[in-house]
C-alpha cells in the first residue's frame, strides 16, 4: 500500500484518543452522578438499609443470585423479590432453608437473627424501587 | 529522468476557493430552509443532496482523497453514502407511521 | 528535469499520473475510520429513533437555534478551507505562510466554541439535559461529543501550528500536517450532516 | 533465555498452571451442582464453588501476567532484572496470600472471615469477582506496587520498546483501577457503577493492553517479523480498544438504576467492541503468514492464533450478541451472560496466558522448543480445551436462549427455577463438555513431563 505508517503517529493516535476518550468517560460520569439522585432511590437509605446491604454482603448472596441482574445465575434474581413475595414471605423463606430435598439446590442455613433479617428485607425493599428502566421485563425476574 | 512525484495533489488554491464558495452557498440554502420552516420530503431530499455533495467535496476536495487510492475514496464516500441513506429511509418510516 | 517537488497544477499531476496516495499517516486514517464509524452509528440511530416520534422530535426541535449552527457551519467550512491553504502553503515550501492560515483556522474553531458554550449555556438555562427527552439526550450527546472533538481538533491544530512555526514541516515532510488536516476536515465533515439532521430536519 | 534473571518467571507459571487446574476442579463441581442441586452440599455450598472458581481464575491469570512480564520486560529492556530476589519474595508472598484466600472461602464461614478480617472497618467484601478479605486486597494493592516498582525500574535502566511501554500502562492500570475495590457505598448504584471500574476497566481497558503486548512479543519472536511493523499495529489495534472499551463500560449501565442514556452511549460504542478483536486476529494471521522463519515451537504459534480467534469469538462476537439494549433487556443477567463470560476469559485472558508460557517455558528450561512429542500433546490439549470451551459456550447459549424465552418473553412467564427444570438437559451437556475441558487441560500439565529431542530449526 502506498502510504505512510509511523510508529510516532501511532503512538500519538494512541495517547490522544485514549486521553479524548476517559475524558469524555469522566464527562458522562459526572453528568451521571447529578442525575443519580432521580433514579437511586438515595431517599430511602436508612441505617437499617445500610445494615441489611451489610448482612447481604456478608452472607455472599452474590455467589448464588442476581441483584438487578449481576452476580450469579443459580437462584432468582433478587432486585424485585420485595414486590414478587413481600417481606414475610422473604423472612419465613431464608430461615426455613436448606431445603434438604434430595437432588434440589440448596440454600445454606445463615442464623440471621431478627433484626439483621428485618435489615435485609429492607435493603431489598430499597433495591425494588430502584429506577431500573423497568428492568426486568417481568415479575418473575 | 525523475519517478513520477507519490504525492498526492491537493487542490490549487483557486480550486479551494471554488469549493469552499460551494460549500457556504449550499450552508445558506439549508440555513434558509431551516429559517423558513420548510419541511416534507422535497425540502429534506434537496438538503441531505445538498449535504451529501458537501460531504464529498469536503472527502475528495479537503482531504485530498481525490487522487487517493480507490479503497479509501470508497470507505470514505461509502460512510456518508450509507449514512445518508439510513437517514433517508429512517425519515421515509418516520413519515408513514 | 527541472519538474519542482511538489506540484499544485492538478493537470501537470494528470500528465505524470502520480501514484495513487493517501495524504497522512495511516494510523491517523484508521482512527478517522472508527471516529466515523462512531459517530455514524450515533447519527443513523438519531434518524431511526426520531421516526418513532417524529411530532416530539419536531416539537423539541422548534427550540433549537438555527441561525447559530448556520453561523458554526460557516466557521467549521471557512476554518477547514484555510487548513487547505496551510496544507498548500506547506507544500509550496512556505512554512511562514502556512502558519498564518492556521491561525486563521484556529481563530474559526475558537469562534465555534464560543458560540456552542452560548448556545449551552442558554440551553442548560431553559433545564436541557441529557436526561429531560430523548430529543434533547441526543442533541446533547451528538453535538457535545462533537464539541470534544472540535476541541480535541483545535489542539491538533495548535500543535502543526508550532511545527510551521519550527518549520518541522516541508513539501518532503507532509505527513503530520497532512494527518492533523485530515482530522480537522473530518469533524467538519460530521457536522455537516449533523447540522442539517439535527437542527433542520422536519 | 537472554538474560539469568528471566529464571524468576518459571515458578510463577508454575503457580499459574497449578491454580488453573483449582479453578477447573471448582468449575466440575458448580456444573454437577446445577444439575444436581445438593452435591457436596452443605459442606461445599455453590457460592462458595463459585467464589474459588472466579477467584482462582483472577489469580492465576495475575500469576500469568506477572511471570509473563518478569520473562519479557528484561528481554525488551535488555538487561536483568532490577531485582529478581524481590521477584522471588512476592512471588511467594502472592503464593501464601492467595492459598491462605482460598483455604478462608473453603474452611472458614464467610461472615466469620469477613468479620476476622477488617471488614466491619472497610467492608468491601461480598461483591462479584471482588470477594477477597479486605487483608487479602490490601496485600493485592502492596504486591502489585513492589512488583510494579521492579519492573518499571527495569524498564527504565533498559530500552524502553513499545512492547514493555504498553504492558506496563497495561499493568499499571490494573493496579490503579483495583483501587475502586475498596470503594463500597451503601448506595447500590453507586457501588455497582464503580465496581465496574474495576471489572469492565479490567477487562474491556487495561488488560487488552496487556494481551496484546503479550501476544505481539510472542509474535515477534516466532514470525520473525520486523518489530517496527509489529509496533505499529500495535498501538493501532490498542487505540481501538480503548476508543471503543471505555465508554463501552455503558452496556453495564442500562439497568442498574443510572439513567436512560446510557441504553444509547452503552449500546453504540459497545457494538464498536468487536473491532479491534478482529483487528487482533487479522493482525495475528497477516503476521504469522508473512512469518520469515519456522519457529520450531509450533505450539506456541497454534497457541497464539488461537487467542486471536477466540477473543474475537468469545469477547467480540458473543459480546455483540447481547450487548444492545434492546436485547440485552431481556437477556441480562442470564445464562447468555455466563456464555459470553466463559469464552471471552478463556479465548483472551486464558489462551494468551498460555501463548507465553508455550513460548517460555521450553526456553526457561534451556532448550528452543519442546520436543516434537511433547508439541503433538500440547496441541492436543489446544483443540480438546478450545473445543470443549465452544461447545460449553454453545450449551450455555442454547439455555440462556430458552431461559430467556420462558421465563421473560413469554406471554406466561415461568418462575425461575422452574425455568431451571426446563434447561437441565443443557445443563448436563455443559458439564460433559467441562469435562472434555478438564481432559484437555490434564494433557496439557502432561505434555510439560513428555520428554525427546529437541527439533531444529528451519529457515522459511
Amino acid at each position: 500500500m502506498s502510504g505512510t505508517f509511523t510508529k510516532a503517529m501511532a503512538r500519538n493516535v494512541f495517547y490522544g484518543g485514549t486521553v479524548f476518550f476517559f475524558l469524555l468517560f469522566i464527562a458522562l460520569t459526572f453528568d451521571t452522578m447529578q442525575g443519580l439522585p432521580k433514579s437511586d432511590n438515595r431517599a430511602a437509605i436508612t441505617p437499617a438499609v445500610a445494615a441489611g446491604k451489610h448482612v447481604w454482603e456478608t452472607r455472599n448472596c452474590l455467589g448464588c443470585h442476581t441483584l438487578l441482574g449481576e452476580g450469579a445465575y443459580y437462584a432468582p434474581e433478587l432486585g424485585n423479590v420485595y414486590k414478587r413475595r413481600g417481606p414475610e414471605f422473604i423472612k419465613a423463606w431464608i430461615q426455613s432453608m436448606p431445603s434438604n430435598t434430595p437432588g434440589r439446590r440448596q440454600m445454606p442455613q445463615f442464623n440471621l437473627t431478627d433484626k439483621e433479617l428485618d435489615d435485609l428485607v429492607e435493603f431489598l425493599k430499597y433495591t425494588s424501587e430502584i429506577n431500573t428502566q423497568n428492568w426486568p421485563p417481568n415479575i418473575e425476574g | 529522468m525523475m519517478p513520477p512525484d507519490p504525492r498526492p495533489i491537493h487542490a490549487t488554491p483557486a480550486r479551494a476557493l471554488g469549493v469552499w464558495t460551494f460549500l457556504i452557498a449550499a450552508t445558506l440554502v439549508t440555513w434558509l430552509v431551516g429559517e423558513r420552516g420548510a419541511h416534507g420530503p422535497a425540502v429534506v431530499a434537496l438538503m441531505f443532496g445538498l449535504a451529501y455533495i458537501k460531504g464529498s467535496l469536503i472527502i475528495l476536495e479537503f482531504m485530498a482523497l481525490r487522487r487517493a487510492p480507490l479503497m479509501w475514496r470508497m470507505l470514505t464516500l461509502g460512510w456518508l453514502t450509507s449514512v445518508c441513506a439510513a437517514i433517508a429511509i429512517a425519515y421515509w418510516k418516520g413519515m408513514n407511521s | 528535469m527541472n519538474t519542482p517537488a511538489y506540484t499544485l497544477d492538478a493537470r501537470a499531476a494528470d500528465a505524470t499520473a502520480p501514484t495513487p496516495h493517501l495524504p497522512g499517516d495511516l494510523a491517523i486514517w484508521i482512527f478517522i475510520l472508527a471516529e466515523l464509524l462512531a459517530f455514524g452509528v450515533f447519527l443513523v440511530a438519531y434518524a431511526f429513533a426520531r421516526s418513532g416520534d417524529v411530532a416530539g422530535f419536531d416539537a423539541r426541535q422548534l427550540g433549537l437555534d438555527r441561525d447559530a449552527g448556520a453561523i458554526n457551519t460557516v466557521l467549521l467550512l471557512t476554518s477547514s478551507f484555510f487548513v487547505v491553504r496551510a496544507t498548500q502553503a506547506v507544500a509550496a515550501g512556505a512554512c511562514a505562510r502556512a502558519s498564518g492560515w492556521l491561525v486563521g483556522a484556529i481563530g474559526c474553531g475558537l469562534g465555534f466554541v464560543v458560540i456552542k458554550v452560548f448556545e449551552y449555556a442558554e440551553k442548560f438555562g431553559a433545564g436541557v439535559t441529557l436526561s429531560s427527552s430523548t430529543f434533547d439526550m441526543f442533541y446533547l450527546s451528538l453535538t457535545f461529543f462533537h464539541f470534544m472533538h472540535v476541541l480535541l481538533g483545535l489542539v491538533i491544530l495548535a500543535a502543526l501550528w508550532l511545527g510551521t512555526r519550527q518549520r518541522r514541516y516541508g513539501p518532503d515532510n507532509m505527513n503530520g500536517i497532512e494527518s492533523g488536516a485530515a482530522y480537522w476536515h473530518m469533524v467538519d465533515l460530521v457536522w455537516l450532516i449533523l447540522f442539517p439532521l439535527v437542527y433542520v430536519m422536519r | 533465555m537472554k538474560y539469568k534473571s528471566q529464571a524468576v518467571a518459571m515458578p510463577y507459571f508454575i503457580a499459574a498452571i497449578g491454580l488453573f487446574v483449582g479453578q477447573i476442579l471448582f468449575g466440575l463441581v458448580l456444573g454437577l451442582q446445577y444439575v444436581v442441586g445438593d452435591f457436596l452440599f452443605p459442606s461445599i455450598p455453590f457460592n462458595i464453588a463459585r467464589m474459588v472458581h472466579t477467584n482462582l481464575l483472577i489469580v492465576w491469570l495475575l500469576f500469568g501476567f506477572m511471570g509473563s512480564a518478569y520473562y519479557l520486560v528484561p528481554e525488551e529492556a535488555e538487561t536483568e532484572l532490577y531485582s529478581p530476589k524481590l521477584a522471588l519474595g512476592l512471588f511467594w508472598i502472592f503464593l501464601a496470600a492467595g492459598a491462605l484466600t482460598i483455604l478462608g472461602y473453603l474452611f472458614v464461614d464467610y461472615n466469620t472471615l469477613a468479620s476476622a478480617t477488617g471488614n466491619d472497618i472497610l467492608a468491601t467484601m461480598g461483591r462479584e469477582f471482588l470477594e477477597q478479605p479486605l487483608l487479602t486486597k490490601i496485600g493485592i494493592v502492596v504486591v502489585a506496587l513492589a512488583f510494579l516498582f521492579n519492573i518499571s525500574m527495569t524498564m527504565l535502566k533498559g530500552r524502553k520498546t513499545v512492547i514493555n511501554i504498553v504492558l506496563l500502562l497495561g499493568l499499571w492500570g490494573l493496579a490503579v483501577f483495583f483501587l475502586f475495590s475498596f470503594y463500597n457505598p451503601t448506595n447500590l448504584v453507586m457501588d455497582k457503577f464503580y465496581w465496574w471500574w474495576v471489572v469492565h476497566l479490567w477487562v474491556e481497558g487495561v488488560w487488552e493492553l496487556i494481551m496484546a503486548a503479550l501476544l505481539a512479543f510472542v509474535l515477534i519472536k516466532v514470525t520473525g517479523v520486523d518489530r517496527e511493523v509489529i509496533e505499529k499495529w500495535l498501538y493501532v489495534i490498542i487505540t481501538l480498544a480503548l476508543v471503543t472499551g471505555i465508554i463501552g463500560t455503558g452496556h453495564h449501565y442500562f439497568w442498574i438504576g443510572t439513567p436512560a442514556y446510557w441504553q444509547w452511549w452503552g449500546s453504540i460504542f459497545s457494538a464498536l467492541e468487536p473491532i479491534p478483536f478482529f483487528a487482533m486476529t487479522v493482525f495475528a494471521f497477516n503476521m504469522v503468514n508473512r512469518r520469515r522463519r519456522e519457529h520450531p515451537n509450533r505450539a506456541a504459534v497454534l497457541w497464539a492464533l488461537g487467542t486471536g480467534v477466540m477473543a474475537f469469538l468469545g469477547a467480540g462476537v458473543w459480546g455483540f450478541l447481547h450487548t444492545l439494549a434492546p436485547v440485552n433487556y431481556y437477556t441480562h443477567g442470564s445464562q447468555i451472560t455466563a456464555a459470553h463470560g466463559h469464552m471471552a476469559f478463556y479465548g483472551a485472558y486464558v489462551m494468551v496466558v498460555i501463548t507465553i508460557m508455550s513460548y517460555a517455558m521450553p526456553i526457561l528450561r534451556g532448550r528452543q522448543a519442546n520436543s516434537n512429542k511433547a508439541q503433538v500433546i500440547e496441541m492436543w490439549s489446544f483443540w480438546i480445551m478450545t473445543i470443549s470451551m465452544v461447545f460449553i459456550t454453545l450449551f450455555l447459549t442454547g439455555a440462556g436462549i430458552l431461559q430467556v424465552w420462558l421465563q421473560r418473553v413469554s406471554e406466561d412467564p415461568m418462575p425461575f427455577m422452574m425455568v431451571q427444570d426446563q434447561i437441565a438437559l443443557f445443563y448436563w451437556m455443559r458439564l460433559w463438555s467441562g469435562v472434555g475441558f478438564a481432559v484437555g487441560l490434564v494433557l496439557y500439565v502432561v505434555s510439560f513431563f513428555i520428554k525427546g529431542k529437541e527439533p531444529e530449526a528451519v529457515a522459511a
